[in-house]
């Protein structure tokens, strides 16, 4: 097993406010690893630092064993990292094909072979397979804007895997979607996983959700990592029980 | 009710006959800076054009034919102002008036000339009427006529050496500082300052101040009347107290109107000015004012006398003739003793500039006062 | 979309071309002129439709862009001699390098901010036209622009240069149909929408800003070099800020995103004078208070309008078929 | 020295009347995103109907409060209820279009119903020179800057010192949160308007006599206007009083040292520099409100 994602010491900070504080940890090759923790501890300021969207005070990130810090989001994702955002982000206007097109547009060929080449970058075939994997199929030509809460959700979800990527990092992907479309989505992730090969992050507050579907997960409060374990061993862990009972509450 | 309808009907067509016995009206068309930059150049223009057809109408109109003109917007634009004299062109007028702008003028002469129609325009240029064409007609002096004069007088009279410019950066006032310029030249007045300003420029303190520190003999100011104004408060708050020379629009009325005690001693070459010496111009000026309710410029005279030069040439031929109009026109003497409408006797050369007489006046306690009448060539 | 609505919207597009050839034959000039002078200000606003209305920045120096265009035609043409051909390309070269610096802004600020520095942008380049006597002719104008020879046919005459301005519209349409509809139409609309998201999925933002910037302004030099042998004459005043509100308002009044909207909205700024010329003085007032009602009414322009209304009836004949499905499976035992 | 002097004091005056027009147009930016091409032609305005009573055969004085009273009416809140109102949902674009034809409009109406010649306004600061530290200062350019200087103090004591103030304050902030504390966000952005309305008024009041009344004179002052509201800062008053006496200054030393032909270039030019480097304006603070 070699380790797609290595984080080490990565510290951010606005003003004098430490957001992040020193946090350092690894992912494995086909592992899907939870991020909790209480809102504001930090968790989407480390997603976007490992993305790029922000540059760390200090610290490391390394992909592949190759060092992405200060890389721009569009780079690392042509290396092969994508994600998904905490509220909603599609383009309402486009249709969930497009959508789809567009997310992978910009993994092949350059900017020549894009303005040149056929309208679709040749990802129709890509997209339809990926609009049937998250069964999606009916919805294929309306636009994005006009779905339904959870089928966006699903569609945005699916955006972050064209182009096949090795490490995916989701922003609470359960977030406000209803019981039915939860399952579908806990089991689609899942199957990704073991298909493709493809490395998870995720971030999710859902903690049935969570516990189910990762193999590991990491616990932050305050900007620092506080456990790291199997969900049972997270589970049982009493500084993340007194993290929870302290702020919001867990799920028993 | 039904009565008067018919009634109104009988006196329609009863009216219609008695203006088809008289002949069709005379179209005419204009097309003029009525809004952008130009708009109170245009507006001035297109009224004093409505004040003298007025008169003409209401006397008989020109050989028992009534005139009768189509106004259209330039908006300051050469490309609109293309556009309108094309359309005013299609529709085939006796003659087209305007525009205003030197730049619109040359866009569009090459049009009416194609199409045969003489254009009495508002353009004092000097390049316009050197290029042979054959349809138009100034109705003012060309700055190349004007600025010789106010250069020699700057020489004879003002016995200066070196003279400032003071210039705004439009077609019109870049026009004359090149001609003034060359004509400097002639003369050997070095040119101690050479300053570009904007249109509708308000604040005037680093212009005045580069002339202080170039300290000429005389400053030649070359400005539309507001600005002119403006630059006259200027000069008096910094006290520079040397000769100010200039043309029609340092010295008008409205100058001295909006400038005050500033505006005394201020001199300028006057070809068209609604405050010339003259009682038919004077005349003017009060029918105009009754009219619209302000004084014009000399674009309302302008305007006005492009109407009776048509009425005088037209007369002169004895018929309405498009083709023969420029023909005519070129070389004729319009003598206001004659055609009052005229206000001062006037002659057309070959290329279409105008000789008549012209005026050196200075302002004098807030009043324009003739210090040289300079005569009509010939 | 169904078949007959497609057929129905090939034949409208058919008949608009056909008509776009034929009827103006027996205009006269000044409706020749006028139509000229649509479908070269239509260029223009499809450029500004690309950078603002695709790719979401705004822009106020598209007027500058076509000020260039119409320097470099009429410089070369009169001066150099050269054929209109040359000068399109150096416009198109030359526009597209300044559109692409004047992007780097973009990268770095946005809306209101980069609408103000583009403005300013647009009344620096009437400066340089003005005060840059040596190679504009400044304020005088640079005059006797000739009209091209496109393969042997002189366009002198005012029919055969429209069918050259409408020609040129047609090629410039095509192109931007290709690129709206290639991967990059679709970066452009995603650097409009959600410029952060766009980014996450790999699309290098700051290049296809750059290239909206520089694309749109390489159009205004397009409509540049047909502007200036349409008028014959050129001067600064044309092109000075008022130019570049203009082509703005074309493009938000027609329908700012919208494939059609330039057309549309160019048609409204150069026609609705027109038709409004009868009321004499008041048309341009007309015309102020026509823009106001319209951006009232539909502040996504006329194509706004009509996109609301095909919108309602999609959502009204879903719900339909959702009633009826529905009412299926209720009868179904 | 004297000369430069003569250039400072001479740049301050008109930066004064710059400064005035740019007020009205952050207060507006700030509370209600509007940006308003026609804020020249709002200063242009006023003065006409302040003429058009006079005609009717009103005294100065009574023609000044029926214009600053018909002003609030028209440019206050006319222009909210007929033509922000319906707007402002779509964002600032399709507005800051439909303000641009609003200028267009009020320029092509008070050159048909008025008049297209530049017509003379009384001024209510007498006219003439006074001298300070050896330099001649008109008393009209004196009265403009005092004028500034009183709103200024003025806009800030309404702001931080009243109950009202504290209200627009937090309107501008935020609408959001000010609604949820019970700020009557409404009325506050309506008190923008008018504000912005009686100031530009005043500001035409004192400027009419210098630029005189005429149609196009809002032109140059809108944009003038403009350039001081952004290079001073977008969303502060102080900023825009800051901007408009700086590109008065810069103007006024560019035509003397720079050169005449380009002396608009160069307020051009700081304008891009302050926005790219610091694009909240000189003395503005960051916008807190990012898409």
């Amino acid at each position: 097993m070699t380790a797609v994602l290595e984080v080490t010491n990565v510290k951010k900070s606005f003003g004098g406010i430490k957001a992040v504080d020193g946090v350092s940890f690894d992912v494995q090759e086909g592992e899907i690893l939870g991020l909790i923790g209480p809102n504001g501890c930090g968790k989407s300021t480390l997603f976007n630092c490992i993305l790029g969207q922000l540059t760390p005070t200090d610290g490391e990130v390394k992909v592949d064993g190759k060092i992405v810090t200060g890389l721009r989001p569009s780079e690392l994702n042509r290396l092969g990292v994508s994600r998904t955002f905490q509220l909603l982000q599609v383009f309402p206007k486009l249709s969930v094909r497009e959508n789809l097109i567009l997310a992978g547009q910009e993994h092949q060929g350059n900017m020549m072979s894009r303005l040149f080449g056929p309208s679709d970058a040749g990802l129709s075939a890509a997209a339809d397979q990926m609009i049937g994997f998250f069964k999606l199929d009916h919805l294929a030509t309306e636009a994005a804007g006009g779905l339904s809460y959870g089928q966006q959700k699903l569609l945005d979800a699916a955006m972050a895997f064209m182009g096949g990527p090795r490490l995916v990092l989701l922003d609470e992907p359960a977030g406000g979607v209803n019981l039915t479309m939860l399952g579908d989505l806990k089991e689609r992730l899942a199957a990704i996983n073991r298909e493709k090969r493809a490395t998870f992050v995720v971030i999710e507050h859902n903690m049935e959700f969570v516990m189910s579907l990762c193999t590991r997960v990491m616990v932050m409060a305050e900007g620092k990592l506080l456990a790291m374990g199997t969900p049972a061993e997270v589970r049982a862990n009493p500084a993340v029980i007194e993290a929870y009972l302290g702020h919001c509450g867990i799920d028993p | 009710m039904r009565s008067g309808i018919f009634a109104g009907l009988l006196l329609a067509t009863v009216s219609a006959a008695a203006a088809f016995a008289q002949g069709a009206p005379i179209k005419l068309a204009n097309v003029a800076e009525l809004s952008g930059g130009g708009a109170t150049v245009g507006n001035n223009w297109k009224n004093g054009i409505d004040l003298a057809i007025e008169e003409i109408n209401t006397k008989g109109g020109v050989l028992g034919r009534k005139l009768e003109v189509t106004h259209a917007d330039s908006q300051s634009n050469p490309g609109v102002a293309r556009a309108q004299v094309q359309k005013a062109l299609d529709n085939e007028p006796y003659v087209l008036l305007g525009p205003g702008y030197s730049g619109s003028v040359k866009v569009t002469s090459p049009l009416a000339a194609e199409a045969g129609i003489a254009q009495i325009m508002g353009g004092e240029a000097a390049e316009l009427t050197q290029g042979g064409n054959k349809f138009l007609f100034r109705t003012s002096f060309g700055q190349q006529s004007s600025m010789p004069k106010v250069a020699k007088y700057i020489n004879d009279e003002l016995k200066a050496k070196s003279v400032a410019i003071v210039w705004v950066n439009n077609d019109f006032g870049k026009g004359g500082r090149d001609v003034i310029t060359k004509e400097f030249a002639k003369h050997n007045i070095k040119v101690a300052a050479d300053i570009s300003t904007e249109a509708g420029q308000a604040d005037f303190a680093a212009d005045v101040s580069k002339i202080k520190a170039a300290s000429p003999d005389a400053v030649f100011i070359y400005l539309n009347e507001e600005e002119s104004a403006r630059m006259l408060k200027e000069l008096k708050r910094q006290s520079i107290s040397v000769p100010l020379m200039g043309e029609t629009t340092l010295v008008g009325q409205k100058v001295v109107e909006l400038a005050g005690d500033a505006a005394n001693g201020a001199r300028g070459h006057v070809g068209l000015t609604t405050d010339a010496p003259v009682d038919l111009v004077k005349a003017f000026r009060e029918k105009f004012l009754k009219k619209y309710n302000y004084v014009p410029d000399h674009n309302g005279l302008k305007g006005y006398l492009a109407i009776y030069m048509i009425k005088a040439t037209t007369e002169k031929m004895g018929k309405v003739d498009a083709k023969a109009f420029a023909d005519n026109l070129h070389g004729l003497t319009i003598k206001a003793a004659s055609e009052p409408g005229i206000l001062m006797d006037v002659t057309f050369d070959e290329k279409g500039d105008i000789d008549r007489q012209g005026f050196l006046v200075e302002i004098v306690d807030g009043k324009q006062v003739v210090k040289q009448v300079l005569p009509k060539l010939n | 979309m169904t078949a007959t609505g497609k057929y129905l919207r090939i034949a409208l597009g058919i008949a608009v071309i056909a008509a776009l050839i034929i009827v103006p034959m027996n205009f006269n000039r000044y409706g020749l002129y006028i139509l000229s002078q649509w479908a070269v200000m239509t260029i223009a606003a499809m450029g500004l439709n690309l950078t603002l209305g695709y790719a979401g920045q705004v822009s106020l120096a598209q007027g500058a862009f076509v000020g260039i265009g119409a320097y470099a035609a009429a410089i070369m043409t009169t001066q150099g001699g050269m054929p209109l051909i040359a000068a399109l390309g150096v416009a198109i070269v030359l526009c597209f390098a300044i559109g692409w610096i004047l992007g780097y802004p973009a990268l770095r600020v946005q809306h209101h901010y980069l609408a103000f520095v583009t403005l300013a942008f647009s009344t620096l380049a009437f400066l340089v036209f003005r005060n840059e006597d040596w190679l504009t002719k400044g304020i005088y104008g640079i005059s006797n622009i000739p009209r091209p020879n496109v393969m042997g046919f002189a366009t002198n005459r005012p029919l055969p240069f429209y069918y050259f301005c409408l020609g040129s519209l047609a090629l410039v349409s095509l192109a931007m149909w290709w690129l709206i509809r290639s991967p990059w139409g679709r970066a452009f609309v995603a650097l409009r929408e959600n410029p952060v998201r766009a980014l996450s999925l790999g699309i290098d933002t700051r290049r296809y800003t750059l290239m909206a910037f520089a694309i749109g302004s390489a159009l205004g030099g397009v409509a540049g070099t047909l502007y200036a042998p349409l008028t014959q004459y050129i001067d600064p005043v044309p092109f000075n800020l008022s130019l570049s509100l203009d082509l703005l308002m074309m493009v938000i009044v027609g329908g700012s995103g919208f494939f059609f909207g330039p057309f549309l909205g160019a048609m409204i700024a150069v026609l609705l004078p027109e038709w409004l010329r009868f009321t004499q003085g008041y048309y341009l007032m007309l015309y102020a208070v026509a823009v106001m009602l319209l951006l009232i009414y539909s502040p996504t322009g006329i194509l706004g309008i009509l996109d609301r209304y095909l919108a309602e009836r999609r959502t009204k004949a879903a719900s339909a078929l959702r009633a009826v499905a529905k009412s299926r499976l209720e009868t179904a035992p | 020295m004297s000369n430069l002097l003569d250039l400072l004091v001479a740049g301050l005056a008109t930066g004064a009347i710059y400064a005035l027009v740019a007020v009205g147009f952050t207060l507006l930016w700030q509370t209600s995103q509007t940006i308003n091409f026609a804020q020249g032609e709002f200063v242009m305005l006023p003065a006409f109907l302040m003429l058009a009573v006079m005609h009717a055969g009103a005294p100065f004085w009574l023609a000044i409060i029926l214009g600053i009273l018909l002003s609030l009416l028209l440019l206050g809140l006319g222009f909210k209820l007929l033509l922000v109102d319906p707007m402002l949902r779509h964002g600032v674009l399709p507005l800051a279009i439909a303000t641009m034809a609003l200028a267009i409009g009020m320029k092509e109406a008070v050159k048909q119903f008025f008049s297209a010649e530049a017509s003379p306004f009384p001024s209510i600061v007498p006219a003439g020179d006074v001298s300070i530290l050896g330099t001649v200062v008109s008393l009209q350019s004196l009265g403009v800057l005092a004028l500034a200087i009183a709103v200024v103090i003025g806009l800030t004591m309404l702001l931080n010192r009243t109950s009202i103030g504290h209200q627009m304050q937090a309107t501008a902030q935020n609408p959001t949160v000010a609604r949820i504390i019970g700020v009557p966000v409404e009325r506050m952005i309506l008190m923008t308007f008018l504000i912005n309305a009686f100031l530009v008024a005043l500001a035409s009041l004192l400027i009419t006599p210098i630029y005189l009344a005429k149609f196009s004179s809002g032109e140059v002052l809108g944009q003038a206007a403009f350039i001081a509201a952004i290079v001073g800062g977008f969303n502060q008053v102080r900023g825009a009083i800051a901007g408009g006496l700086l590109i008065g200054v810069v103007d006024n030393l560019a035509a003397a040292y720079v050169s005449t032909q380009y002396r608009a270039a160069v307020p051009l030019i700081l304008l891009i520099v302050i926005i790219l480097f610091r694009p909240q304006g000189l003395l503005g603070r960051p916008e807190e409100r990012t898409v």
